[in-house]
């Protein structure tokens, strides 16, 4: 069990209701290189089983990050991964090196949802090449022992090609997914409900597009180790993420709901594996690919479409 | 920094209505034993299947020590929330965290204290004049509202405050005008050493603003979209000016709600000033 | 109002209920050339403000349509708006001119969420030139006063550049947005919850993602009809639809709760309006583009990523 | 086809338990005229900010005249939609859409029907066993579940029945099996015309072949997830046989629930059968 990076805050807030070295690791939020004031308020807004958030990345940026927060997780003993965040191949890269002699990095997610300041603002997630360019050189940077997590976005046509794009440029694990872009609109003040008039959503209404991607992209790759996320708000839910082919789970929005979600998700996980006769996670990552039986409703020819 | 919060599950002890509000009192005993005037609570809403993802947030009111500890929330009907909480009845449940945010200072010495209060904003000054008498505070209230219906809690204030002056925009009660317009005359005549001041942001800078003019402190709890509550998603920010001179954006679930009213940027509340560390072009960056 | 393609029947079921010649139009399911039992059971499944179906275009076929069901919509004088679905641009093309000279189409709707079989089953929403191809072909085959409608689908990386693609390709109107792909697994069997394994997504949870690709679309291509839908359950959902830029909304899953969300939602809309003083649907639509004053929070500076 | 179904938001006016099952009596005037034995609501469930979509199904066990019109639905809490239901209290409001579906056909002559329930299924029959008496004919219930407390209606069909045979799996009540087991001796034992069924699928199936086998008419009452239960959304389709001997993917909820059971491809459901008009390679195609 995991934290969804930037829904973790620095850690010291959720250490107040749980033991954080006990998370399967701590994600921070996206780290960038110069401290950002994010974006204007109203950056949230609910929706239908859902939530828009606009933060921008608000942040002390890396150095204040490795003197003020990393150290506090490091000596508590908690797994740190750093999630990375920028406008650029070489911002990407220059964070990457900022991390790799600082003690206490589990491992680097690299947040391909930041747009390209090179490529008219387009998202990093959204084109395979680039993506791969930045994970490669994100992986070049990183120590040989600290493993590069490409995290991926939804809102592109093929979530297969851009994952393997990212595999081939050397991510050892993929995360996902971000948050889908979304909006909102205040029909009392007639105008965008969020500041910055989009806004990435989370929460449970987006579920069922994370599944469907990691259920995907584990059919085509499924040597490749999956963090799922998107709207976990219960062991049940999280199990739905390993059976697609997730090894692990994380959770973002929950966590504002319940502070405990963490740990309470993991207790209700290992309950319904123990209930399957599974003795390990392991043993149902992937599970709902191959039907124990093979009656006319085991079939699985999934064809993409929706129809 | 707040006392430890913690979530519970409290089962409804009374619900009634007060004028333009409901109030609810829940058994919390966790949460009201930790309670400080100022605090509030994260409550959650609609249900086991609800489409609602975050906790409302509310002031806390009233602490009780029955039934191993209460608190009464008050609020006023705004969207699907705030509808699925008036419509609770006794002995339903309720899911609770808190105590949250930083509480209202308190001064060391007694002094004068004018405690000024916007709509349902004046329900955590309550326990804060308590709190301010038991140390030999003298407290004079001031509350506003649009209308007399939704003032609340103005016989509570003519009993514990010196003075207390009403406002209402319609005039239906007291003054006619806004808390703004009797604030100096108030803070004149009782020689005020300190405001606190809860209600809306509009309110906040106009008391802060008296405040300023008479040079004395003010302590205002501000209210901004929260969807934690607990300091972890940061969209509940507002530019405050630190110690170091320097504009932040910072939680109001966290690092507030109350601040010193003088460092905050009320105009500046829905931007990202130029100079606040971090924005864009501006500093550090 | 119209009703969503494929969320209306053929108009006998809805007109139990309500009187269908109120509608601004009624959309068929997409019609197809042959006959279609369409996809295995289950077909559907519940998910948080949403739900997935797998139904699979299943309908009698394009001469059935003809003989049974256009007619009794066209004898009540009900405004018919034919969507349309194919596997090859022959087959869409072949569908237009089959409908050409039959009376009481007063618009064709080209569902482009269907699988091109001629580029391994991609899907043609998901490439703008393949839906450019469709839709000029259907465009050059109907009678030049029937509209011809491109429905899309979110599922991409640049709605806009399709949005763009199809309207080059002779659009009049464009609809959006079809289900996004989805998946759910049911834990207790530990296979997907739809036979079909994945599912198009619909309701609530989606309407974010619909907003923003009308505001998207309707921003950079501000002369284009647009119709909007995807989650309208109520007047203020419809509302912020012609808000972000549709001129009209459509109502699909919402018909499976309420039968007579159509009317209900319109007559709430119109209320709406009235309220905010506005004497005709076509002045507030885009309206959240323009903000009214020009403070600060009235800014529209809508960087496209979540970020 | 269906009397033409309606919209109405009904009062709760008792709630209670039956063994393992709840049983809701709802004021529903317009639904409640409508209502022939065999006929089903649409539920909205989980209250103004609920997560869930689509409308629950239920078979009316039982209309009354009280209030205008009463109709009570007899269930089992399956999941979040159910246990939601079974949380209602007399006073609360529930939001109908019915009368649904195709109802049972009658006999035009008085003749001896076997009534075959499983489960909650038998919810159904009463009404049903009702309108065959006022017809003259004779009536013999079986009913069948896991366990006793999941037999609905025993009671009742002791009052009803001519004769009432009870079969549980685990032998808690009754004879132990199911009840196809016993539905040969009673058939043979009534000279049984006709049979009518509801319950589970496979138990369905299994009357069919049981009817099948003494060559008279079956009519099963099926249950399929449905969406919309008003014939919209094409997702409860199962694939029957028409009299022009093709098989079509027709919907549960306005083509049946009821069907003749020999015409229902009992096997075949969740799947297109290859020779089903429209399948893939299939007919037609
Ligand atoms: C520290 C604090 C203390 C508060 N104390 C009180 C109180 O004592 N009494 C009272 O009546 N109200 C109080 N509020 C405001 C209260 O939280 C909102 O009225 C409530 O969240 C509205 O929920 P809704 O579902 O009814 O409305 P909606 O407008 O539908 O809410 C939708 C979303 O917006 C958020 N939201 C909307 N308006 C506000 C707001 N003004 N502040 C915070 N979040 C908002 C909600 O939390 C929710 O996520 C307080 C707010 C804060 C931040
Ligand atoms: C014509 C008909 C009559 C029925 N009559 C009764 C009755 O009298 N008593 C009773 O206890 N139950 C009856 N059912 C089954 C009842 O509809 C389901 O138990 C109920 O929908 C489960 O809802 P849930 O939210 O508790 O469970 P969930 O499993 O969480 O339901 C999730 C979704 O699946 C659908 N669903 C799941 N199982 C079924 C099912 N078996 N049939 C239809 N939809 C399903 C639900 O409608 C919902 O959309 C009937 C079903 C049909 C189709
Ligand atoms: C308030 C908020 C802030 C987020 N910040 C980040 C971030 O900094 N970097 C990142 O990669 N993802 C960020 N995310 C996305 C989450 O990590 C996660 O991918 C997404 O929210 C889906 O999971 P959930 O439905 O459990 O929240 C953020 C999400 C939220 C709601
Ligand atoms: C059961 C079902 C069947 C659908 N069939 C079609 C279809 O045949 N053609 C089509 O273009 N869209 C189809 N759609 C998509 C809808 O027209 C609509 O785009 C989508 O459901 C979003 O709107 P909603 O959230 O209001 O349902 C279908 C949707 C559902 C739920
Ligand atoms: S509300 Fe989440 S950080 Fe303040
Ligand atoms: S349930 Fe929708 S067609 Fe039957």
């Amino acid at each position: 069990m995991l934290t969804a990076s930037g829904c973790g805050g620095t850690g010291r807030e959720l250490a107040q209701f749980f033991d954080v070295t006990r998370l399967g690791a701590f994600v921070t939020r996206s780290i960038t290189m110069a401290p950002r004031a994010g974006r204007p308020t109203p950056r949230m807004a609910e929706t239908p089983s859902g939530l828009l958030n606009a933060v921008g990345l608000q942040g002390p940026g890396v150095e204040a990050f490795l003197t003020q927060e990393l150290p506090w997780l490091a000596e508590r003993g908690a797994r740190t991964v750093v999630s990375i965040g920028g406008g650029t191949v070489a911002e990407y890269t220059a964070l990457a090196r900022r991390l790799a002699d600082a003690p206490g990095v589990t491992a680097v997610e690299v947040n391909l949802s930041c747009p390209n300041i090179e490529d008219r603002g387009r998202v990093f997630a959204r084109d395979g090449s680039s993506a791969a360019e930045v994970v490669a050189s994100v992986r070049a940077a990183t120590r040989y022992d600290v493993p590069v997590i490409a995290k991926l976005a939804s809102d592109v046509a093929d979530i297969v090609a851009v994952a393997r794009s990212c595999v081939d440029g050397g991510a050892d694990a993929l995360a996902m997914i971000n948050t889908p872009v979304g909006m909102s609109v205040d029909v009392d003040s007639m105008r965008p409900a969020l500041a910055a008039g989009t806004g990435g959503l989370s929460g449970p209404a987006i579920r069922p597009i994370a599944v469907r991607c990691v259920w995907q992209v584990h059919a085509a790759l499924p040597g490749v180790p999956i963090i799922g996320m998107g709207g976990v708000t219960s062991g049940r839910d999280a199990l739905e993420f390993v059976l697609a082919g997730a090894c692990a789970v994380a959770v973002g929005s929950a966590l504002f709901h319940d502070p405990y979600a963490c740990p309470r998700i993991q207790r209700e996980l290992e309950e319904l594996l123990t209930e399957r006769g599974f003795d390990r996670l392991a043993d149902a990552v992937g599970l709902a690919h191959h039907p124990p039986g093979s009656g006319p409703r085991g079939r699985t020819d999934l064809e993409e479409s929706s129809l | 920094m707040a006392a430890s919060p913690v979530q519970v599950t409290g089962t409804v002890l009374t619900t009634r209505r007060v004028d333009a509000y409901h109030a609810l009192t829940v058994v919390a005993p966790g949460v009201a034993d930790r309670t400080r005037p100022g605090h509030f609570v994260g409550v959650a809403v609609g249900g086991p299947s609800t489409s609602m993802l975050t906790r409302r947030a509310f002031a806390i009111h009233d602490v009780k020590p029955d039934y191993g500890g209460t608190v009464e929330l008050v609020f006023t009907v705004r969207g699907p929330g705030t509808a699925w909480l008036a419509d609770l009845r006794a002995r339903d449940t309720l899911d609770l965290v808190g105590p949250l945010g930083r509480p209202f200072p308190l001064p060391r010495d007694p002094c004068t204290c004018v405690l000024v209060g916007g709509e349902y904003g004046s329900a955590s000054l309550f326990a804060l004049a308590d709190a301010l008498q038991q140390r030999g505070c003298r407290i004079d209230f001031v509350l506003g509202a649009p209308s007399a219906d939704r003032v609340f809690g103005a016989l509570r204030a003519r009993r514990m405050g010196e003075t207390t002056t009403l406002t209402t925009e319609d005039g239906s009660i007291g003054m006619r005008g806004k808390v703004t317009d009797v604030l100096p005359g108030v803070i004149a005549d009782t020689r005020a050493d300190v405001v606190y001041a809860c209600g809306p942001m509009a309110m906040l800078q106009g008391v802060t603003a008296v405040a300023v003019e008479f040079d004395i402190p003010v302590q205002v709890a501000v209210e901004e979209a929260m969807a934690c509550g607990i300091g972890v998603c940061m969209t509940c920010v507002l530019p405050v000016i630190g110690d170091d001179g320097v504009t932040r954006m910072v939680r109001a679930c966290t690092d507030g709600p109350v601040f010193r009213g003088e460092r905050v940027r009320f105009e500046d509340v829905g931007t990202i000033p130029f100079d606040a560390l971090g924005a864009p072009g501006g500093r550090h960056v």
